[in-house]
């Protein structure tokens, strides 16, 4: 299997924090990965590093054998790299599906000029847009009004949106920050089997998550976290019974655990 | 003036009278109704003063409808815009008068010069969000004025007059004010519909996305930068076009036309109108040109009597005359609906 | 040399004194307020009618009756503000940023139309002049007034900074500015607090006016434009919302003036003061003082 | 006594109706949880408590005063404070001066402070980090940051909107633990959690809201093995 | 919808029933129409004017009118913007207008130029000086003030005769302001006998001067000439003053109002080269009483030059015998002698000032009186 994404070394810091301190992984083709950790772990730091939201102060990031290091968060999605935020980062008063139409910008298509004389061009180009937003809107099984600005959606219902939107890139990557967060139970199960057809379009996932029955459910491998640095790399069942893991994460006491699917 | 694209996504809608005149707002038709009014009415009225208002209105509803792509679709605070003008009126004055050519044959100089000019005020502004960008184009504006006002180029503080005509051909002289009112609708026209149909377009809405939030544009591949800079150069070149019907129309150009409160009057139209709805920065753009020479005979209270009508308008119409549509029409009827059912399955991504 | 600096500095105090108020009301709610240089206009114009009424003024009595019509004014300036704000601003809350800046501009006209309509378009010489003593120092000609005037501007700002950052109240200021819903939950009033900026800003600028008035002598109904304009770019420099910032720009900028005339020609002063705007802006997009943005994704 | 009751509440965002006819009371010092799908309104039952948002018809009543028209204001410093959903930290605000403004209605100087060193003692983490921007923070700080802002607060009745989102599962122990001591101290609490089975651990009862009302009551403990619960919200 | 209810309000508004005809009729009143800022900056001046004009109309009608006919005066705002003003000369003509006795501001009155030559209608520009407005050549346009070159050319004469060996010239950036400064520039170096140490431009609006005063410090001339307006004028002079500025001032004639004096907390011995104003003429006291008398207050700049632009157009219309555009301007270029505040006129070909031009004002006892009238 080729590496989809190779990460070596990356390093970040703010002040005197360093927030990512040299972590390395890579993920292959059809693949999900779930990255876990404490909060503060460096999760979210590590994906900006990657997406080029934060300029990586040393290590590599590598898509498909192509350098992307440092580059612009544009250039990045150009290469194939898509991802969602872990607080919501929609177009608030924007409709639905111009939100999901966002996803399809690299398409093209269509050229300024297209759009002063409305050539046939054009018209073909938008109804792609128009069909492949409600695509991807079903795609996810998003249930709510589709015309309206964002701001009018619940919580959950922007969340779905975000992925469509990510989706509607199809990129060979695709990276979800928290994507369970605020979800109840069944709606976590939609997630999950969602997560799965993705996979089966050919993209592969990473995934930073605190529900751990999610995460041993869906995953193949998990990345942990902590202080910026990886403490463990390995399949659910490891991870689940690496002592390092327990101490700085899920806790002793299994019990307590609060998670949808160890019941 | 603009077409609606998802000609196909209409629903059936209820029938009463409101939701017709409401259908009726929305469609393309309005756009044709108001060219056809802004057409009949030197027939109605055809002063020398009434034709002079109404072409400088009419200019003034391009130069919104340019401001409208660079805040209104963008999201960029212009507060320098009408240096952007000036730069297209001087352009066109200067190579007119020097070569002695009738205007119209100034097009192309003036398009590079605007191009030019865009890029040298988006270029620095680029990293800028909002306040900062409103000042820094208040700068150029300011820059733009105060330049021309220092220049023997350009005329000093007197500037240029006595500026050629458009264009004289067998007989007719574009000049002749009802010919020229005609003239300058019907580019107008043209233009605001240009600018409607570029924001229905996915560049419209790429402009939108980085208004909306830049970061996460990036994210879906949109390069805000040369977006940004996009918005600028259409400005500009709307601008551009509105000099030189501006040098046209008042054989002079000076700066004292381009003070910022000008910049302020043309984004007011914009505001006014309904920030990013081609239809209502045409209509804030004439309540805008129009409401003062409608006040003339306040004479001494007619600045008061403007600003308290500003205020008040605002308050009770905080989204502008006709704001921005956040809507759209759910699903495609159901005829379309069998090509959707089973949409195109992603392929390769594409890069 | 020392010239140039010290009358940099003189003509950047009152920028810095008008444009704090500018940054405070944009910091709590987002808004330029082009109306600003007008409420400095009309407290100049206040300071005017009160001392106009209070008939001649001994020379001698001058500066108390000044330090009293000022505080006047500024009592009468800050309801203004107050007043303003209710009227043409509060009803716009939650309306897209760009409609309250129009207001504004709407305002801005009310006010110089409406004190040209009361007063005359015509400019008024000032009742009182602050007359006194010139000082050599280093070479530079300071005068007595120069100095009470930029003690009175540096004492002004002082506390107020001290109000914003070591006060609850100035606390509660930047959390509106920051997120008036969040600010909500914590039991702030918001609109008390934002009644309280408007007084404070629209106060200093009064306070400006008369200040100004009595040190040039000369006010007119338009007087507020320039300054106004000249205030909101040293709020910008400085890093718009920042009061610390304010300061900072409003005497930066009176100095990047006195140097550009003295370069460039007074002709080109506002093109050179424009142009390092740009160029530093350009460089640093927040200004002097503006805070980082620090908006994670 | 009930601390707070919804008597039909409507409440309407422009056109859409977000509650119809919604009932509730939560009684002096229980945990009550509120349940229910994405867009069922659960964050509009709390902001109609807090008068974020404006009942259209119906009556909110926080410890037997009505606060249907009352400005938000007033209802803080009656003693309910609400935790919002989406943490809504003060980004270029510290974290020392995001607590501050948590007691910002608290008249006593020394209380604040007080308060501040005890959510100090109860997340730890937030301790280290008093003199950060709170907008640099990672998500899950950020989370406790809201909710030690809500304490310093000092309420009568705390209402916290998903709690638990974005923290590590040590952290989620941790906060719950937490929402049953400040019971134990006489606070009274209103839980709206995705995390039903956390939740249901600590809290007396639970509402499941659909469609803007209230469709399912009782005691946690029958809610636990109510079999709609454990389908929707639990899992087997 | 919209366009149709506004512009037709608008029109409406206009008042205006004859279509584009621009004959004033052969009855009803004769109409004038006058546009000056009413609005903006200049208001002040356009408010003297306008009361300077209505005072000759009243006059004239008291005494029957012309050729049987009453004035009327149509005075329209142009705010010294030349979009405004375009308006106005158009909104004045289309209801109307047989003479155009406005013109203030020269930026905002050259563009008129063309509108009212397309109509027929004489322009007698009271004010608005420029030599621009001289270079158009346009026939239709009469200037009853003194042109930048002719107020240059005064200045200098008067430099000279004081002996200066050095000035410093300052202007506001206006079009007016700049006009002089640099032609006066220009005829003292032709002329050779005096050093301009400083030529520079301030912004008007300001009150802070402090920057040109420095200069002027530094380059220490034996006059300091100061082309613009009284408003940025007084502050000038103000500061120079406290700066301890030993050498002379002189103003021009945008300067020449009582305000300079108060806004400079004096002014004594500050000369001004201007037209001749009523305070300086001997017989005029009655005029200015009349005035405060009418309009409760002292004339200022211009209200002299617009009662005499009104007076002379009612003479013109009267010896052409008609309100015909072409009658008039022959009329006007036929006047001799006709009496002004400025003295006897007669129209160079250029159809400017050909005597009675500019003096010598200075300021006294908080006054501007005749200092010297240039004659020798
Ligand atoms: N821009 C920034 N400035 C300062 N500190 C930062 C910045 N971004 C992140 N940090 C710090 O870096 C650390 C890692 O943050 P990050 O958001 O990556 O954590 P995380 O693993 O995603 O945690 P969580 O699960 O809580 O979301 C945190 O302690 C945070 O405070
Ligand atoms: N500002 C708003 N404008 C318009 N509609 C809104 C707004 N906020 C919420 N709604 C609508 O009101 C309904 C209830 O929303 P609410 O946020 O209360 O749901 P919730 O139960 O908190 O959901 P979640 O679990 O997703 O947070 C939803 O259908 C939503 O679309
Ligand atoms: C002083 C005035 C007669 C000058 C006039 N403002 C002009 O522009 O010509
Ligand atoms: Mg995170
Ligand atoms: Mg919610």
């Amino acid at each position: 299997m080729t590496a989809v994404l190779e990460v070596k070394d990356l390093q970040i810091g703010f002040g005197g924090v360093k927030a990512v301190d040299g972590l390395s992984f890579s993920v292959h083709e059809k693949e999900i990965i779930a990255v876990i950790g404490p909060n503060g772990a460096g999760k979210t730091s590590a994906f900006n590093c990657i997406t080029g939201f934060y300029k990586p102060t040393a290590g590599s990031v590598t898509l498909k054998g192509q350098n992307i290091t440092g580059k612009r968060p544009a250039d990045i999605a150009a290469a194939g790299v898509t991802r969602t935020f872990q607080n919501l980062r929609l177009f608030p008063d924007l409709t639905v599906l111009d939100n999901v139409r966002a996803g399809m910008h690299l398409y093209g298509g269509q050229s300024w000029f297209d759009a002063i004389l409305h050539t046939p061009r054009f018209r073909r180009s938008e109804n792609r847009y128009s069909d492949e937003a409600h695509h991807w809107l079903d795609f996810v099984g998003y249930r709510g009004p589709r015309g309206v600005p964002i701001r009018n959606l619940s919580y959950g219902q922007q969340k779905q949106v975000e992925i469509a939107r990510a989706l509607a890139r199809k990129a060979d990557l695709l990276l979800l920050d928290e994507p369970a967060a605020g979800l109840n139970f069944s709606e976590k199960q939609v997630l999950l089997s969602l997560c799965r057809r993705i996979r089966e379009l050919g993209t592969a996932i990473v995934l930073i998550e605190h529900d751990m029955g999610l995460v041993m459910e869906l995953s193949e491998r998990i990345v942990v976290m902590n202080f910026g640095r990886e403490i463990a790399d390995g399949t659910p069942a490891e991870v689940k019974a690496n002592p390092a893991v327990i101490e700085a994460y899920l806790g002793k006491d299994d019990e307590e655990v609060p998670s949808h699917g160890d019941a | 003036m603009s077409t609606s694209v998802d000609k196909t996504r209409t629903r059936p809608r209820s029938n009463s009278a409101g939701a017709k005149l409401s259908r009726f707002m929305e469609s393309p038709k309005i756009g044709w109704v108001a060219f056809a009014i802004a057409l009949l009415m030197p027939f109605i009225i055809a002063t020398p003063y009434a034709l002079n208002v109404m072409t400088t209105a009419a200019i003034f509803v391009l130069l919104a409808s340019g401001l409208n792509i660079v805040v209104g679709y963008c999201g960029l605070l212009d507060l320098g815009y009408i240096a952007f003008m000036a730069v297209g009126a001087y352009t066109a004055g200067i190579v007119a008068k020097s070569f002695q050519l009738p205007l119209l044959f100034t097009i192309p100089a003036v398009i590079v010069m605007t191009i030019l000019a865009g890029l040298i005020i988006g270029a620095p502004t680029l990293r800028l969000r909002s306040d900062y960008l409103a000042i820094v184009t208040l700068g150029f504006g300011e820059i733009t004025r105060i330049t021309a006002n220092n220049l023997s180029i350009t005329g000093g503080p007197s500037g240029i007059f006595g500026i050629p005509g458009l264009l004289e051909i067998g007989g007719i002289d574009l000049q002749e004010p009802a010919i020229f009112y005609y003239v300058t609708v019907v580019v107008v026209a043209l233009f605001v519909l240009a600018a409607a149909r570029l924001g229905k377009s996915r560049l419209g809405r790429a402009w939108r996305f980085v208004r909306e939030d830049e970061d996460a544009a990036e994210a879906m591949g949109i390069h805000t930068y040369k977006v940004k800079l996009m918005a600028y150069i259409f400005g500009a070149i709307w601008g551009g076009f509105g000099g030189i019907l501006f040098a046209a129309h008042l054989t002079a150009v000076s700066p004292q036309s381009f003070v910022f409160l000008q910049s302020a009057l043309v984004l007011m139209a914009v505001v006014l109108g309904g920030m990013g709805n081609m239809r209502g920065v045409v209509i804030g753009a004439l309540v805008i040109s129009l409401l003062p020479e409608l006040l003339r005979d306040l004479s001494d209270y007619r600045y008061l009597a403007f600003g308290i009508l500003l205020v008040v308008v605002m308050v009770f119409r905080p989204q502008g005359f006709w704001p921005a549509r956040g809507f759209e029409p759910e699903r495609p009827a159901p005829n379309e609906a069998a090509t959707e059912s089973e949409p195109a399955p992603p392929k390769e991504a594409i890069r | 040399m020392t010239q140039l600096l010290w009358d940099g500095l003189f003509v950047g105090s009152f920028y810095a004194l008008i444009a704090l108020g500018y940054s405070m009301v944009y910091g709590i709610i987002k808004l330029l307020n082009f109306a600003h240089g007008d409420i400095y206009m009309l407290g100049a114009f206040i300071g005017f009618a009160a001392l106009t009424s209070f008939g001649g003024i001994p020379a001698s009595l001058s500066i108390g009756a000044l330090i009293v019509v000022m505080m006047l004014s500024m009592l009468l300036t800050g309801g203004a503000g107050v007043l303003i704000e209710r009227l043409a601003y509060r009803p716009l809350r939650g309306a897209p940023r760009l409609a309250v800046l129009i207001t504004a501009v709407g305002v801005s006209f009310s006010l110089e139309y409406g004190v040209a309509a009361i007063a005359g378009p015509n400019p008024r010489a000032f009742p009182v002049r602050l007359e006194g003593d010139v000082f050599d120092v280093l070479g530079a000609r300071i005068s007595l007034p120069q100095i009470i005037l930029m003690l009175i501007a540096a004492a002004l700002m002082v506390l107020l900074n001290f109000y914003i950052q070591k006060t609850s109240t100035g606390r509660a200021m930047r959390s509106i500015s920051l997120d008036r819903n969040a600010s909500l939950l914590m039991g702030i009033n918001v609109n008390a607090v934002i009644t309280r900026t408007f007084f404070i800003g629209s106060a200093l600028a009064g306070a400006a006016g008369v200040m100004a008035g009595a040190y040039y002598g000369k006010i007119d109904f338009l007087m507020g434009f320039i300054i106004g304009l000249k205030a909101f770019t040293a709020a910008v420099i400085g890093g718009i919302g920042n009061i610390k910032g304010a300061m900072l720009g409003g005497l930066v900028l009176g100095l990047v003036e006195a140097f550009g005339s003295e370069w460039f020609g007074g002709q080109w002063r506002d093109v050179f003061a424009f142009g390092v705007l740009i160029l530093f802006l350009t460089l640093r997009p927040t200004g002097i003082l503006g805070e980082r943005v620090t908006e994670r994704v | 006594m009930a601390m707070l009751e919804f008597d039909d509440v409507e409440v309407f965002y422009g056109k859409v109706q977000a509650l119809r006819g919604m009932n509730l009371r939560v009684d002096e010092g229980e945990i009550v949880a509120l349940l229910g799908n994405n867009g069922a309104g659960k964050t509009t039952t709390l902001s109609t408590a807090s008068a974020l948002v404006r009942a259209h018809a119906g009556r909110v009543a926080f410890n037997g005063q009505d606060v249907t028209r009352a400005h938000p204001w007033n209802v803080v410093s009656a003693g309910l404070i609400h935790v919002p959903e989406g943490r809504r930290i003060f980004s270029t605000l510290t974290v020392l001066e995001n607590l501050q403004l948590g007691g910002y209605l608290v008249k006593e100087r020394g209380l604040v402070a007080k308060r501040i060193e005890r959510v100090y003692e109860l997340l730890p983490l937030l301790a280290e980090r008093r003199t950060q921007q709170g907008g640099t923070l990672s998500g899950g700080e950020q989370q406790m940051l809201a909710i030690g802002r809500g304490l310093v607060a000092g309420p009568k009745m705390l209402m916290l909107d998903e709690p638990s989102m974005g923290l590590a599962p040590l952290i989620v122990n941790q906060v719950m633990q937490v929402i049953s001591e400040i019971r134990d101290q006489g606070t009274t609490v209103l839980l709206v959690e995705q995390n039903a089975r956390a939740a249901l651990k600590v809290t007396d009862r639970a509402y499941v809201i659909d469609g803007g009302a209230t469709t399912i009551e009782g005691s946690a403990r029958d809610l636990m093995a109510d079999s709609r619960i454990i389908d929707a919200y639990l899992g087997a | 919808l919209g366009t149709a209810g506004c512009s037709g309000g608008l029109l409406g508004g206009g008042g205006s029933d004859d279509t584009g005809s621009t004959s004033g009729g052969e009855s009803g009143p004769i109409k004038l129409g006058m546009v000056i800022p009413i609005s903006g900056s200049s208001a002040p001046t356009g408010e003297y004017m306008k009361n300077g004009a209505t005072m000759a109309v009243d006059e004239i009608n008291k005494d029957g009118g012309v050729n049987g006919r009453q004035l009327e005066l149509l005075v329209e705002d142009e705010a010294c913007d030349a979009q405004q003003s375009v308006a106005a000369a158009n909104k004045v003509v289309s209801n109307g207008a047989v003479v155009s006795v406005g013109g203030y501001c020269s930026g905002a009155t050259l563009p008129e130029i063309p509108i009212f030559q397309k109509a027929g209608i004489p322009m007698i520009i009271p004010a608005a000086n420029s030599q621009d407005l001289v270079n158009q050549n346009a026939k239709n346009v009469f200037l009853i003030n003194g042109t930048g070159k002719q107020q240059s050319s005064a200045a200098l004469k008067f430099m000279k005769k004081q002996g200066y060996k050095t000035v410093a010239i300052v202007d506001d950036n206006t079009s007016y302001s700049k006009d002089i400064n640099t032609e006066t520039k220009k005829q003292i170096e032709e002329d050779g006998s005096i050093d301009v140490v400083l030529s520079t431009s301030v912004t008007a609006g300001e009150s802070d001067y402090s920057a040109v005063v420095r200069d002027i410090m530094q380059a220490k001339p034996d006059l300091v000439y100061w082309t613009g307006y009284y408003q940025e004028g007084g502050l000038i002079i103000n500061q120079l003053t406290k700066a301890g500025f030993q050498g002379d001032i002189m103003v021009a004639d945008g300067s020449v109002d009582a305000s300079l004096v108060k806004i400079a907390g004096g002014a004594d011995g500050v000369y001004a080269t201007m037209t001749q104003t009523p305070d300086t003429i001997k017989g005029a006291e009655d005029w200015i009483a009349n005035y405060k008398d009418k309009f409760g207050s002292a004339p200022g700049p211009y209200s002299t030059q617009s009662y005499d632009a009104v007076r002379l157009a009612a003479e013109a219309i009267k010896k052409a015998g008609s309100t015909d555009g072409d009658a008039i301007i022959k009329a006007l270029e036929g006047i001799d002698g006709f009496q002004m505040f400025s003295g006897p006129l007669k129209f160079t070909p250029e159809h400017t000032l050909s005597s009675g031009g500019f003096v010598i004002l200075q300021v006294k006892d908080g006054k501007f009186v005749l200092a010297d009238d240039l004659a020798s």
